[in-house]
């Protein structure tokens, strides 16, 4: 086990904001500016405390990394089990990293109970981390609910008109998806108990089992039902537009880069390496969700006249392009849609960004009520040039070579499939280009826009990172397609390992290795099937 | 005839029967608790018979149980009725309708 | 067993008997030392962890005394101290309330701890006619505490409905049992069991099972048998109404465990299938009648009636784990509601009633920390982590699973998220609705802050490491006789 | 060579030198003056490495700067392959010639607009150099690049700039909703592209155009079937249609003469337009083993030469007579890949880069002359103000027509003679094509520069001034109303000397490429195709196809038939044009109005665009907001499913809509809700009510007991 020094890294990035969160619970909340520093410090704190999983994590090797482990309810099985590989130490970044901008975009916007929503912010921040660090399964569910609260309030709170109906639904929907996936959860624990006679919720042993088709399928059900709502994939994605028109800017932000992350993270950390035959079973059925959400969010999006709303349902568009890649499963799929996970964040998150920009001045989302902002912004004109293009994929953009992965990935699976998704590439243009051409170009009509000022040095600030990823990722996403290699590769013994002996030997090709065989145990009399006990659950 | 164990049951149903439909269709609460006490009394008779039946004494010592706390359920009772009384001056079971829905 | 009683039975129910006196004494210094609550208060809590330290004192046993009418086990110790934790809350939430209303104290106070003595009984009683004794002691006593409230027609009408209802019920349950004396011959627990073992189910003992379910669905109420709860808890005094919620559903579930998994498990069948149906209703019609109210202690009412047919999934499940689930359930359960029900009594001052929803208005902007507790709670109760809520359900659940009761799961889960929906608008009125709240703002009195912070603390700790409420669990529902330790899944 | 991956980064430099700190801080001298050096610099470069490649014996190199996209398996027909791309770019005869191309019209067209858009205002202006910067950047990408994806980076990336530059004066609605039309109709083709390239990996393994070009000549010609390699061929001919705006993707090019002319010019007909004949020359090899989609490609380009070619008939807008020659042109091209010259089709490449640039940028100059008048019945006698713009546009003229000794002369030639070989049919169509470009071509030279000044009054007039819409377009385009205009003169010499240059080129370019009829009596063969065979065969296939090039020669008595008979029909055009034009412009009124049909269908260019907007524009809308509708109402209504009758009242009734639909969600919640409400009404407050329900549930219980026991 590398990496695995003494040091808790994962516990200290988890609970930094929280820390902050605590410390600002003893702050006058009259003293605004105090709470804006000390949650921009906690913020910027946690991003720099994540770093060293950029800089310190081991590519060549299979394992699970800085990993801790502690007992924590022991007469269940359940402990406290962390720990990242390149998968989710790329997520943890995105989180603190659009955590901090987030935070850092509501200093001027964010006016009433300031304390509670830095509060809220920060929560939220330790949730994320913790979904994406946690190698139990219920402390994973554990904090993936623990999200919820804190965005139902910054919805609810600080959202926009129909605040109280979008927050409640964002709730209730999650909720219901969440909750039946608990139950799958429980499953999959009961049955690993079964087979091998240990409580345990340690995803390392759920990996390397091998459930009957039957019980796969229905918690295959159980899971997509939790995930597709979060990701979210069409039809279960009407929360979504709802949600992320009435937060408040750095709610959808958080919300577009990391929470939506939450779902596709969990299909790919949890529905295919334990399911992979249900997985296998479920691509035609998954796929055509996808591709009707990629059409579907593209043809919505172009009939928005709200500018947060356009944005929203590209995000169906463009998740349902990601869900696609996952389930070409194969590697060149799984890795661009893990890259474009990454890219939605940047590319989604900076697109609310800047319409968080123009809210904050004008206080509408009415996309007719803009026109001819480059004109008086044009700064602001060029980046969000930017972050159009990288949202339809241009190439040298991030966006391009995650879809480009996905679309090759799928390809090979089905040709049909990928021309259907392709076309979400013309319509996306489309969309996004109109929506351009409406706020952007033109002249000045509204005579209430004529005087609004371009960015100011913060509002600089948070983009700046999000266009150096733009192209950064877009001309040489070596490293970060690199740090996937491992991950990949372990969803793919599950799921499909006959595409993966490219990298035998090489990373990741020891997630099969050797097994204990005394304990042999055989499942269902009938099918015969030999469950092979995990020695090393990859983290001990 | 014969008077068997089974006989009481028969009476002890139709006691409790009776009982029954006293509490439900009853306006006077006073009278529906008298009904009350009648299932409980048919509780009684069915719970001698069984003892007889079954050739123990469980029975009976459990119906003198229920005796005592049908007692005791009266006194309490009848107090709590005396409250209500003293407050809406009846004791019409269709005026107690303050808290519904 | 034993030919006779001897004086080691007098020492097993050493606990009982230091509650009794305790009682006892309360009544008498309410008589002789008027106007010295404080000093009741006193010895109320001090006869309780007197209680609490004889109970705890026995921990571990497993005996059955007094010929066979008693178990000295640790079923029967965990929900001594549950009843005695749900008392010693209500009590330190009773105080400043009585103050208040300016009701008395000595009478109060006795008649709590004579409701906890009849729970005693009902968690180790092995016979029926014990049973029945704890469960009249217990609801004697709750018919007075409803009423408590002498001048006020909400409590006099609440204490009417539920002395009625309650014998009428208490007449069912009776009729039952005594129909399963007759056949089988005896009140014993353990002999019913004996003398049903092998023998082919009848139409009476259906009925008895029907007949004795239905009482004892009135108790935890169980839709249909659930009418009175709504009612009772909106007119009753409030501490009265947690500790009814609490103490009372936690005994009654003891009883009912005891009768249908030690007396019954010849009739496991039926009796499974009774309460699926009971659980399914019971959940269902709680939660959606909940979303609706507007008063909260009714609301609350419904959410108890919610929680009694989460619960009722444990007894389905009917396995070591399943009953251990209701258990950590129950446990959870205390802290949280006692909680809900301790702000709203605190919400009761000066003038106001302060139990209607929208008496919450801006309760978190008034006082921050009670705010942040009833937000705990109310996610706690919604099974929401990191609260203790979510490790009962999930752990209720996990038994069903593992028990292969899908479908119940399954609609238990989507009227958990269901619930969430009236729990959140409790939490809307308290934190986002930004109209000026009405009123004086709330005072803590220490007492009150104690009550509180017992609940928080276990709302919020249990959530977040709940190993030690599992293993006790784990430990109390192993003595349960009778019990099956698993059933394979499917 | 191994600094070619310089060429395009050089004015990326540019780009974001100006992009980033030259919108704040540079003057306008300045920022031309880096972007016209970086564009120097990337010409000399060009210029070196093509020299080297001339020089040396093996006229291929590649140079692999870093992983682009690093390996990663995927399954291929073949197996287990890795799915990569490098950032690699490839220097051969076809990308040499284009980069000389690029770089050297891009760098011309670099000083001409230093002067033709100064008055800008500095920002716009800035701005201006560049995206133009930008564009040179990806253009050069795209040729030099050396697999698919890397090529794909420069092809979308001149489309971005494309947009940018078309919409450059965005305040103008319609420029900025031709940039959009540019770019969406791109996106079509591109859609086309890149399942072109993932059926090339997915066949292939690689995306390597070398490689590519190897394995598939080691395929069949699928000349019975249509195949993977047609399949493949197709999907990248949608790509070069969308790109080359050939039929039925043109409509975008002509609507892209919204941005400055010097755009129009530079991307619009010498460079980013040509892409698509590029990408179909580059792949080849893959295209001659697919000889249906050939056939495709030819008739595709005939068609479009053709009809363009008609439209350009009556056009009166300038830009839009050339916008449409170059259709008609790129036509040309295809036409001439489809029949398998594609050495012919990469000369006519080369030489339509010189004039019609030299075509564009003139019309420039007169456009800037006539201060932004694009409408050529508002000029006339042009000639006499700006002598050096007619001349040079006269020599332009005069090649596109094909009159002998030009450049335009040999290539379209070249690509007759072929074509005759293959299908006289499209010969055919392709004369008359020729025909009428010399007609058109003529007919825009006599009405600006000939006959009548028709154009607006300047000077003090105050009425020449405020005329009008004229008027407020010259002050849409940043006058400001400062700019006085003192009537047409002549172009400032950053312009003229660029037109210059590009006439000298538009007359010689075509003796690179000199016909073998003519060659062989001076003892010169065709240079440029022998330069450029290795880049369309492949390296194993070069050698055996040496020998069996001469046997698609024509005679030289037919050749030369051809040949006469095809600069006739160029003198026809010619002298109709001045027929009509100069001696009797009556007589062009009359014949429009007595054929105003054909007339009507041809100024409005055959109505496709009303057909697209009807048909896919509107079907496209209206799927979107019916979509939504249903978004809002049904599929969130949908949730429970119960929802249709709700769903569907709720669609008449707004009343109804708001209670009940915002979709099945909160049918389901309001379903709840209801629930709730009967059960609270079931709470009656009745002790007896409640003792009702009591032992309704225990007969319930009981039932159900009896009915499973002894019915079941």
């Amino acid at each position: 086990m590398s990496n695995n020094a003494n040091f808790p890294l994962l516990t200290l990035i988890m609970f930094t904001p929280l820390a902050g969160a605590v410390l600002l619970l003893f702050v006058n909340k009259n003293s605004t500016n105090a709470i804006r520093w000390i949650a921009n410090g906690f913020a910027g704190l946690g991003f720099l405390v994540s770093l060293p999983l950029w800089f310190w994590l081991d590519m060549a090797t299979p394992d699970w990394q800085f990993v801790e482990r502690h007992e924590w309810i022991p007469s269940i099985g359940a402990e406290y089990l962390v720990g990242v590989d390149g998968f989710s130490s790329l997520l943890i970044l995105l989180a603190t990293l659009m955590g901090l901008i987030a935070i850092l975009s509501s200093w001027t916007a964010i006016t009433t109970r300031v304390k509670e929503y830095y509060i809220f912010l920060l929560v939220l921040q330790t949730g994320m981390i913790g979904a994406f660090v946690s190698l139990d399964f219920l402390l994973f569910f554990l904090f993936w609910e623990v999200m919820l609260v804190p965005m139902y309030f910054l919805i609810g709170i600080w959202g926009s008109a129909n605040r109280l109906y979008s927050a409640i639904k964002f709730f209730l929907f999650t909720l219901v998806g969440s909750v039946v996936m608990l139950l799958g959860i429980l499953a999959v624990y009961f049955y690993h108990h079964e087979v091998t006679g240990i409580y345990s919720f340690d995803i390392t042993r759920f990996h390397q089992l091998n459930m009957p088709f039957d019980l796969q399928w229905w918690v295959f059900l159980a899971f997509f039902l939790g995930f597709a709502v979060k990701v979210p994939m069409f039809p279960f994605h009407t929360w979504l537009p709802d949600a992320h028109t009435d937060a408040p800017t750095a709610g959808s932000v958080i919300l577009a880069a990391v929470l939506l992350k939450m779902g596709t993270y969990g299909f790919i950390r949890f529905s295919l390496p334990i399911l992979p035959e249900a997985t296998r079973a479920a691509v035609p059925w998954v796929v055509t969700l996808c591709i009707i959400g990629i059409v579907y969010g593209a043809l919505v999006a172009m009939a928005q006249r709200d500018w947060k709303r356009l944005v929203a349902y590209s995000s169906v568009s463009h998740m349902g392009m990601v869900m696609l890649g996952m389930f070409a499963l194969n590697a060149v799929g799984i890795t661009g849609s893990i890259v474009q996970q990454i890219n939605h964040g940047i590319s989604t998150g900076g697109l609310f960004l800047l319409v968080g920009v123009v809210y904050e001045r004008r206080h509408t989302r009415e996309i007719s009520e803009y026109g001819g902002l480059s004109k008086v912004m044009p700064a602001y004109a060029a980046i969000f040039l930017v972050m159009t293009m990288s949202s339809i994929g241009l190439p040298a953009l991030n966006g391009f070579i995650g879809e480009i992965l996905i679309l090759q990935g799928i390809f090979v699976v089905n040709k049909i499939w990928a021309a259907f998704a392709a076309t979400g590439i013309v319509l996306g243009a489309a969309y996004m280009l109109w929506l351009y051409q409406r706020t952007m170009f033109g002249t000045v009509d509204n005579p209430k826009n004529e005087n609004l000022p371009d960015l100011n040095l913060r509002e600089w600030a948070t983009f700046i990172p999000l266009l150096i990823l733009a192209v950064w990722i877009g001309l040489y996403p070596k490293p970060f397609i690199d740090r996937l290699d491992s991950s990949v590769v372990r969803v793919m013994m599950r799921v499909n390992s006959a595409d993966v002996s490219l990298n035998a030997g090489a990373p990741g090709a020891g997630v099969q290795s050797p097994v204990v065989s005394s304990d042999l145990l055989t499942l269902d009399g009938d099918t015969g099937d030999v469950i092979e006990l995990p020695v090393r659950g990859g983290a001990r | 005839m014969e008077i068997t164990p089974a006989h009481y049951t028969v009476l002890s149903a139709a006691l409790f029967t009776i009982g029954v439909i006293g509490v439900l269709v009853r306006r006077n609460i006073i009278i529906i608790f008298m009904a009350i006490e009648l299932m409980l009394n048919a509780v009684n008779i069915n719970l001698v018979a069984h003892a007889q039946q079954v050739e123990n004494l469980v029975g009976q010592v459990f119906v003198v149980f229920v005796i005592a706390v049908a007692a005791a359920e009266a006194a309490v009772g009848l107090g709590i009725i005396l409250a209500f009384y003293r407050n809406k001056e009846t004791v019409n079971i269709d005026e107690m309708n303050v808290m519904r829905w | 067993m034993p030919a006779g009683f001897s004086t080691l039975d007098f020492y097993f129910i050493l606990p009982e008997l230091v509650l009794t006196g305790g009682a006892l004494l309360l009544l008498l210094l309410s008589v002789t030392v008027p106007k010295q609550d404080g000093v009741l208060l006193g010895v109320t809590l001090v006869t309780i962890a007197t209680t609490l330290v004889a109970v705890s004192a026995f921990a571990g046993l497993d005996e059955t005394v007094s010929r066979g009418l008693l178990a000295i086990d640790g079923f029967a110790a965990f929900f001594k101290v549950l009843a005695l934790l749900s008392a010693a809350l209500t009590v330190l939430m009773s105080a400043p309330y009585l103050r208040v209303e300016g009701l008395k104290a000595g009478e109060y106070y006795f008649l709590i701890l004579c409701a906890t003595l009849g729970m005693m009984f009902m968690a180790s009683g092995l016979d029926l006619i014990t049973l029945f004794i704890g469960l009249e002691t217990m609801a004697l006593s709750f018919y007075v505490l409803v009423g408590y409230l002498k001048p006020n027609p909400r409590s006099n009408e609440a204490a009417v409905k539920y002395f009625l209802l309650g014998a009428f019920s208490l007449g069912i349950l009776l009729y039952g049992m005594s129909l399963l004396y007759g056949a089988t011959g005896t009140t014993s627990l353990a002999g019913i069991s004996a003398a049903l073992s092998g023998q082919e189910t009848s139409a009476v003992l259906v009925l008895a099972v029907i007949l004795v379910g239905a009482g004892m669905g009135f108790k935890i109420a169980a839709v249909p048998f659930h009418m009175w709860a709504p009612d009772v808890y909106e007119g009753a005094p409030t501490p009265v109404t947690a500790f009814l919620s609490v103490g009372s559903k936690a005994a009654s579930f003891a009883m009912l465990l005891r009768i249908f998994v030690e007396g019954l498990p010849a009739l496991a069948e039926e009796w499974k299938t009774l309460f699926w149906g009971l659980a399914v209703v019971t959940m269902t019609v709680g939660n959606i009648a909940a979303l609706t109210q507007s008063n909260l202690k009714r609301m609350l009412a419904y959410s108890s009636i919610a929680h009694a047919g989460y619960l009722l999934i444990g007894v389905v499940v009917g396995t070591e784990r399943g009953v251990a689930s209701m258990l950590v359930y129950l446990g959870v359960y205390l802290f949280m509601q006692l909680g809900v029900f301790g702000i709203v009594t605190a919400m009761r001052r000066g003038d106001i009633i302060g139990d209607e929803l929208k008496d919450l208005t801006g309760l978190f902007k008034r006082s921050p920390v009670v705010g942040f507790a009833m937000l705990c709670f109310m996610l706690s109760l919604g099974g929401i982590p990191p609260t203790a809520g979510f490790m009962g359900k999930m752990w209720l659940f996990g038994a069903a699973i593992d028990a292969g009761e899908i479908w119940l799961v399954v609609i238990a889960v989507l009227n958990s998220a269901v619930s969430a929906y009236y729990y959140l608008r409790v939490v809307v009125f308290m934190w986002i609705n930004e109209d000026e709240p009405a009123g004086s703002p709330i005072a803590i009195g220490p007492t009150m802050a104690v009550a509180l912070g017992v609940a928080l603390l276990g709302t919020v700790v249990l959530g977040v490491y709940p190993q030690a409420l599992f293993e006790y669990a784990q430990s109390a529902a192993s003595t349960l006789d009778g019990i099956t330790s698993s059933i394979a899944l499917r | 060579m191994d600094l070619i991956w310089l060429i395009p980064v050089l004015p990326g430099i540019g780009a974001a030198l100006n992009g980033l700190l030259g919108i704040r801080y540079f003057s306008k001298p300045v920022a031309a003056a880096i972007a016209c050096a970086t564009m120097g610099g990337a010409l000399l470069l060009s210029i070196f490495a093509f020299a080297q490649l001339l020089g040396a014996e093996h006229r291929e190199h590649v140079v692999t700067l870093a992983h682009w996209i690093p390996p990663i398996p995927l399954q291929t027909v073949d197996g287990l392959g890795a799915f990569e791309a490098p950032w690699a770019f490839r220097l051969d005869p076809l990308s040499g010639m284009m980069i000389l191309i690029v770089s050297g019209i891009g760098f011309l067209i670099h000083l001409y607009s230093s002067s033709y858009m100064d008055h800008e205002p500095r920002g716009g202006y800035v701005r201006f150099f560049c995206y133009l910067n930008l564009f040179c950047f990806f253009m050069l990408t795209l040729v030099l690049g050396s697999t698919f994806l890397v090529m794909f980076v420069g092809w979308e990336g001149v489309g971005l700039c494309s947009y940018l530059l078309i919409g450059f004066w965005y305040h103008k609605k319609s420029a900025a909703d031709a940039g959009k039309k540019a770019f969406v109709v791109n996106r079509v083709g591109d859609f086309g592209f890149v399942l072109g390239v993932f059926l090339i990996f997915f066949t292939f393994g690689t995306i390597d155009f070398r490689e590519v070009a190897e394995a598939a000549s080691q395929m069949p010609v699928e000349s019975a079937a249509f195949g993977v390699l047609s399949t493949i061929c197709l999907l990248l001919f949608v790509g070069a249609v969308g790109k080359s705006a050939q039929i039925p993707l043109y409509v975008w090019l002509p609507d892209a003469m919204e941005g400055p002319t010097p755009v129009s010019a530079l991307i619009h007909a010498a460079t980013m337009v040509t892409a698509g004949v590029y990408m179909v020359g580059r792949n080849a090899v893959l295209f001659s083993h697919a000889p249906m989609v050939m056939t495709i490609v030819a008739v595709v380009g005939g068609v479009t030469a053709l009809m363009a070619a008609t439209i350009g008939l009556v056009q009166t807008d300038i830009k839009k007579v050339l916008a449409y020659s170059t259709v008609s042109q790129l036509g040309y091209m295809f036409l001439a890949t489809g029949v398998g010259a594609f050495g012919a089709g990469a000369f006519h490449l080369m030489t339509h880069a010189f004039f019609k640039a030299l075509l564009f940028l003139g019309s420039g100059s007169v456009i800037h002359a006539m201060n932004d008048e694009q409408d050529m019945q508002k000029m006339g006698n042009m000639k006499l103000y700006m002598p050096t713009t007619f001349i040079t546009m006269f020599v332009g003229a005069l090649a596109i027509a094909g009159v002998p000794g030009l450049s335009g002369f040999f290539s379209k030639d070249e690509i007759l003679a072929k074509t005759f070989v293959a299908s006289p049919w499209l010969w055919g169509l392709a004369v008359v094509t020729a025909g009428m470009t010399a007609f058109y071509m003529f007919r825009l030279i006599f009405m600006t520069f000939f006959g009548e000044y028709r154009g607006p009054k300047w000077g003090g007039d105050a009425e020449g001034q405020a005329d009008g819409d004229h008027a407020a377009a010259a002050d849409d385009h940043g006058h400001d109303g400062a700019h006085v205009w003192h009537g047409p003169h002549e172009s400032p010499k950053l312009m003229t000397v660029p037109l210059m240059i590009l006439a000298v080129g538009a007359a010689v370019a075509g003796y690179v490429g000199i016909p073998p009829i003519i060659g062989d009596f001076v003892g010169v063969g065709n240079a440029i195709e022998h330069f450029l065979e290795p880049s369309f065969v492949a390296e194993s296939a070069a050698l055996a196809e040496e020998g069996e090039h001469a046997v698609a020669h024509l005679s030289h008595v037919v050749e030369f038939g051809l040949m006469a008979f095809s600069v006739l029909i160029a003198g026809l055009g010619i002298a109709l044009a001045y027929h009509l034009y100069v001696r009797r412009p009556k007589r062009a009124v009359e014949l429009a109005e007595n054929w105003a049909g054909a007339h009507r269908v041809l100024t409005n260019k055959y109505y496709v665009d009303e057909a697209y907007n009807s048909t896919v524009i509107k079907g496209t809308m209206g799927s979107a907001r019916g979509l939504w509708a249903v978004d809002r109402n049904v599929v969130d209504g949908a949730v429970n499913g119960a929802g249709w009758l709700t769903r569907a009242l709720s669609w008449v009734s707004h009343v109804l809509d708001k209670y009940v639909v915002d979709g099945l969600v909160n049918l389901a919640a309001w379903i709840c809700a209801e629930g709730s409400y009967i059960f609270r009404r079931g709470q009656t407050g009745l002790i007896q009510n409640y003792a009702v329900a009591t032992l309704f549930g225990v007969f319930a219980c009981a039932t159900a007991f009896l009915v499973v026991r002894f019915m079941g």
